[in-house]
């Protein structure tokens, strides 16, 4: 209770787990074996990271996957809370990955090619990818 | 040309970082029975009510229960909007255009200082690729102004030059959080929002609810010079946040286009913008998308006063809570076309356009042209 | 990893975790707070009299809904009054204040004390369903250290048996 | 009153308690689509979406924004509710008024919930008030149970009245494709036997929960006429709501003051007197086994205190006078955010005589009800031309 006025605090602790779908769990499963795998529209040819199993522009099934290489160049970066995230423009992907930056081959700047470092133990997560290291030139 | 629905009312709290002294009925009261007294409309005549406010702002799975009764929902018709009340004023709207209802009654509220803001933004991320990295509401806005300064070739002065600015309009405001005649020094040189916003770049913790009344064309004739009318309404949807480019707001566009074609007007005929940004850089990107500014010309905007015609009431940035900030830029819309606006009223302003964005990085726009009466 | 054929297609069904863990400060406001302090200092229940209706309200509020006029009036009501509705719970589900399952059986009712027009939601001592019925008399039973709190009221014990 | 508004296509998924083949935007994708494709249209075709779920059932804040590519929804206008149970209802009534009022002239709505995802009990108890009933509340269960034992002791219905709804509702459901719970062997007996969770609701007497969708094409009048042979008009839409806490309507249930109040609106919209003769069918939006009942008094299907003789004599049942619940209700069917909208697309299959096997004859008046909250209604009159 502040010194004023009264106050209760509480909780709301839920567990969730969710169903990630056939085209987001191939991602996720592919990140086990260092892969990094984008679904591509035969119409519209967007190719979604994580991947869609339905194009919303076409309206029509995805069926196509493809591995990309994990390279990409670096959109945007913002650091907080002693971490930097970036957003990155994988090659061969029209969405983009947010995920954690770290400059080592170069300094980080939009523009700047990233490439994944990978946990040495991965479980299908995003979190298999420790983070995206600025590649040397 | 009118839509055929007037505001004859608008009302705000002061927005507060912690208004621990109210509960949610208590702070949506204050609005809802001062806009009662100032309209003289009494809730008997009132059948219709559209609300929103945010069941994790909240804390409460449907958050509408706390102000039923307050709003006069008891064996009445109203509705929660979950997403900014710029929707529920829409809604209001359309529930009038349709002849259901003579008046409706619009109202949004939120305490962002009872919830951990930084956790209840973190629900708005993709649960698989992006909520285990643990990005927050302020990480992807600052990654969309480090990407927007980029693309528009312009530094961080540009952004505390726009906050200088709306600062500076909010010492007109009473009802304004954060008010002061910062120095571009002192706004780039404060503490870290989410790099590369400071904290005098993006909107502060903030509670305040508002409420508006909205009335068919015969109910409107008894307020003479309160009424302003709806002129245009347009909202759009934009692609998830990872699936565009954040440095344009292709759906605010759009929503403009719908809303301009509604109202017959261009932005060239827009006397007064109150536009929803809260943060520095949205101001810049929405305007562009709105046709106010072209891109090559954003440094030259933010330095010069813009005539003061842009958030005269100090916007977004000087604290207006989430669900909230898009209703009352309606809000000073209203004020400004029915000459309410004191301290901060913009003379001769007879055309005015009311932006309200939700989700991440105003995934969902919408635009309200406001139009004076001839009265 | 479960494995499911839903809709024709074996699946290999992944399901990413979340734990929602949130904290809230709710303010209680100057209804709660006059209705707490009073149950804090003196032990004694009030309710909100609306001018127009003349219902008394517990829990209290700004308003009344049915005529929209303020409350202004405080009145006491009663530590007795009689069950409205009333449960045993058995189904041990997740307490959303904790993450974990709530402890079961537990009663709970809504009671309308005496003076009150409307009821409001408490525990029953009693956790046998044979030995609580709607209109039964009930009495709160207050803890020893009161703080403020609708539990220092630890529960509503039955005065009469069917 | 604005322009003639009419439903012309629905679509359902297959309900079950957990869909571990898709996401929640390919959940919204499935229903969709087969909305689109009984009304023969496109995404192209569609003005703007109206969506309602519980974001606290996903733990999720802007879950259609998240499915935006899911329902087609790039560029296009949308507004997103939630209001407890009556989301389905509420959104539906939304899309009407914006097509009654000429500012779209197709539109889909659209109920979704993947509760399997999370906790419906835990989150469903954060409805209750944080101060004054969140620590008492044992979810949507709890609040049943109590208003039932306040509700038997008015109207003196029993356990065994009770069991009968449960067995015509899970009956039912085994004409209806989309059911969750299809028991066509289900007894008095076996709904009496079934665990308590609170008294005096037992598990058979409760609804379950659901992973499920629903989306429906709604049109104004012309557009209407091309796209069906014989849509279903939304002749009349009330929304009544309760006080703000629990125990405000002291006999809650057994006098419904927003059920009451909800009802009669749309009737007198419709000129309706006498709405079990009036009525062809009602799809109603009843939680448990004594809330059907109670629900037929405030809904004035027959005197105070007669819901359980209603029941008794078979009139609501499939070759009763009233029918209601032909799909097999929300006994059967319970994804919340899609729950109140199954009610308004099942009485609007039944008015389009497109019911199939759980087709009452010749309907041309349908009711369709949600529940919310602390026991507050919406209601809406469907009707043929």
């Amino acid at each position: 209770m502040s010194a004023t006025h009264w106050s209760v605090r509480q909780k709301i602790e839920i567990p969730f787990q969710y169903t990630a779908g056939p085209a987001v769990t191939r991602f996720l499963q592919g990140l086990t074996s260092k892969k990094i795998v984008t679904s591509v529209c035969s119409k519209c040819g967007w190719r979604g990271v994580p991947p869609l199993s339905f194009c919303g522009r076409c309206w029509q099934p995805v069926t196509e996957f493809r591995e990309l290489s994990g390279t990409g160049q670096l959109l945007s970066y913002s650091s907080s809370g002693g971490r930097t995230f970036g957003l990155i423009h994988l090659d061969g992907a029209d969405s983009s990955l947010v995920h954690w930056v770290v400059a080592d081959g170069g300094p980080l700047k939009i523009g700047s090619p990233v490439e994944p470092v990978w946990q040495p133990e991965r479980s299908a997560s995003i979190l298999d990818i420790e983070h995206f290291r600025v590649m040397a030139g | 040309m009118s839509t055929g629905v007037a505001i004859v009312g608008a009302v705000q709290t002061r927005y507060e970082a912690k208004k621990a002294h109210q509960t949610y009925n208590e702070l949506v009261y204050e609005v809802v029975s001062e806009l009662l007294k100032r309209t003289g409309v009494p809730m008997q005549e009132i059948e219709s009510m559209v609300t929103a406010s945010q069941d994790f702002w909240d804390g409460k799975t449907i958050s509408s229960m706390s102000v039923s009764e307050v709003v006069g929902g008891y064996l009445k018709s109203e509705a929660k909007v979950a997403s900014d009340g710029i929707q529920a004023l829409i809604y209001g709207a359309a529930r009038i255009l349709a002849g259901a209802f003579e008046y409706t009654l619009v109202v949004a509220h939120c305490k962002e200082s009872e919830g951990q803001g930084q956790k209840i933004t973190a629900v708005m991320f993709d649960p698989y690729c992006q909520r285990p990295l643990g990005v927050i509401a302020p990480t992807a806005a600052a990654l969309q102004a480090r990407a927007y300064m980029n693309a528009a070739g312009i530094g961080t002065e540009t952004l505390a030059q726009v906050s200088q600015k709306n600062h500076r309009h909010a010492m007109k405001n009473p009802l304004a959080l954060r008010v002061g005649d910062y120095k571009i020094e002192q706004i780039l040189s404060a503490a870290v929002y989410a790099d590369p916003l400071t904290e005098l770049m993006a909107a502060p913790t903030s509670d305040g609810a508002c409420a508006l009344l909205l009335a068919n064309p015969e109910k409107a004739k008894t307020f003479g010079s309160r009424v302003v009318w709806i002129s245009g309404m347009g909202n759009s949807t934009d692609a998830y946040w990872t699936d565009r480019d954040l440095a344009q707001s292709v759906a605010l566009a759009q929503a403009a286009k719908r809303a301009y074609q509604m109202a017959g007007v261009g932005a060239k005929d827009i006397d007064i913008a109150e536009i929803s940004a809260r943060c520095a850089h949205e101001e810049l990107l929405y305007g562009e998308a709105l046709g106010l500014w072209a891109r090559k010309d954003v440094a030259k905007v933010a330095a010069s006063e813009n005539g003061g015609k842009v958030n005269p009431s100090g916007g977004a940035i000087t604290g207006n809570p989430a669900t909230v900030a898009g209703l009352t830029r309606v809000a000073e819309a209203y004020l400004q076309l029915s000459d309410a606006a004191g301290a901060h009223q913009v003379p001769g302003a007879s055309v005015a356009l009311a932006h309200g964005a939700d989700g991440i990085c105003g995934q969902t726009q919408s635009v309200v042209i406001l139009r004076r009466s001839e009265a | 990893m479960a494995t499911t054929k839903a809709e024709g297609v074996e699946q290999e069904a992944l399901r990413v975790p979340f734990r929602l863990s949130m904290e809230y400060e709710y303010a209680l406001g100057a209804h709660a707070e006059r209705f707490f302090g009073e149950l804090r200092d003196h032990g004694r229940i009030l309710g909100v009299r609306c001018p127009s209706c003349h219902r008394v309200y517990v829990p209290p509020r700004p308003v009344c809904g049915i005529c929209y006029a303020e409350t202004r009036e405080w009145v006491p009501v009663s530590d007795e009054g009689s069950l409205v509705g009333c449960t045993v719970v058995e189904l041990p589900f997740i307490d959303p204040m904790t993450g974990e399952r709530r402890p079961v059986p537990y009663g709970f009712a809504m009671v309308r004390l005496d003076g009150a027009d409307t009821a409001m939601y408490h525990f029953l001592e009693e956790t046998d369903p044979k030995k609580i019925y709607v209109g039964q008399r009930v009495k709160a039973v207050f803890c020893e250290q009161r703080t403020g709190s609708l539990l220092d009221i630890q529960n509503f014990r039955t005065l009469e048996a069917r | 009153m604005g322009r003639k508004v009419g439903i012309v296509a629905t679509g359902q998924t297959k309900h079950g308690p957990k869909r571990l083949d898709v996401n929640l935007r390919e959940l919204i994708t499935e229903v969709v689509t087969r909305a689109l494709d009984d009304a023969g249209l496109r995404t192209e075709d569609v003005d703007a979406v109206f969506l309602g779920n519980m974001e606290p059932f996903e733990g999720f804040m802007f879950p259609e924004l998240w499915s935006v590519e899911g329902w087609g929804g790039y560029l296009k206008p949308s507004v997103k509710f939630n209001t407890g149970g009556t989301v389905g209802t509420t959104t539906t009534m939304a899309a009407y008024y914006y097509v009654a009022a000429g500012l779209y002239d197709t539109v889909l709505a659209v109920g979704f919930e993947k509760q399997s995802d999370g906790h419906t009990q835990a989150a469903i108890t954060t409805v209750g008030d944080p101060v004054w009933e969140r620590t008492m509340m044992a979810g949507a269960v709890g609040n049943f149970a109590v208003m039932a034992s306040t509700y038997i002791h008015e109207s003196g219905v029993t356990p065994e009245q009770a069991a009968k709804v449960a067995v015509k509702a899970r009956r039912n459901a085994c004409n209806n494709e989309y059911a969750h719970l299809q028991m066509p062997n289900l007894t008095v007996e076996e709904v009496l036997a079934s665990q308590i969770l609170a008294h005096p609701i037992r598990k058979l007497d409760m609804c379950p929960q659901s992973d499920g969708a629903v989306a429906m094409v709604i049109a104004e009048e012309s557009r209407a006429r091309k796209l069906a042979p014989r849509p279903a008009w939304i002749r009349a839409v009330a929304t009544a709501h309760e006080q703000q806490y629990m125990g405000d309507s002291p006999k809650r249930l057994a006098i419904m003051r927003s059920q009451i109040a909800a009802s009669q609106k749309v009737y007198k919209a419709v000129g309706i007197t006498n709405p079990r003769k009036e009525l062809d069918v009602a799809e109603i939006y009843e939680v448990a086994t004594y809330a059907e009942m109670a629900m037929y008094e405030n809904l004035g299907f027959c005197e105070r205190g007669h819901g359980g003789k209603l029941i008794d004599e078979g009139v609501t049942s499939m070759t009763g006078e009233l029918p209601v619940n032909p799909s097999g209700g929300v006994l059967s069917t319970n994804p919340i955010g899609a729950t109140a909208m199954i009610r308004v697309a099942e009485a609007a299959l039944q008015v389009m005589g497109k019911a199939g096997k759980r087709q009452v004859p010749n309907v041309r008046t349908a009711l369709a009800t949600g529940y919310g909250g602390n026991a507050w209604t919406d209601a809406l009159i469907l009707a043929s031309d």
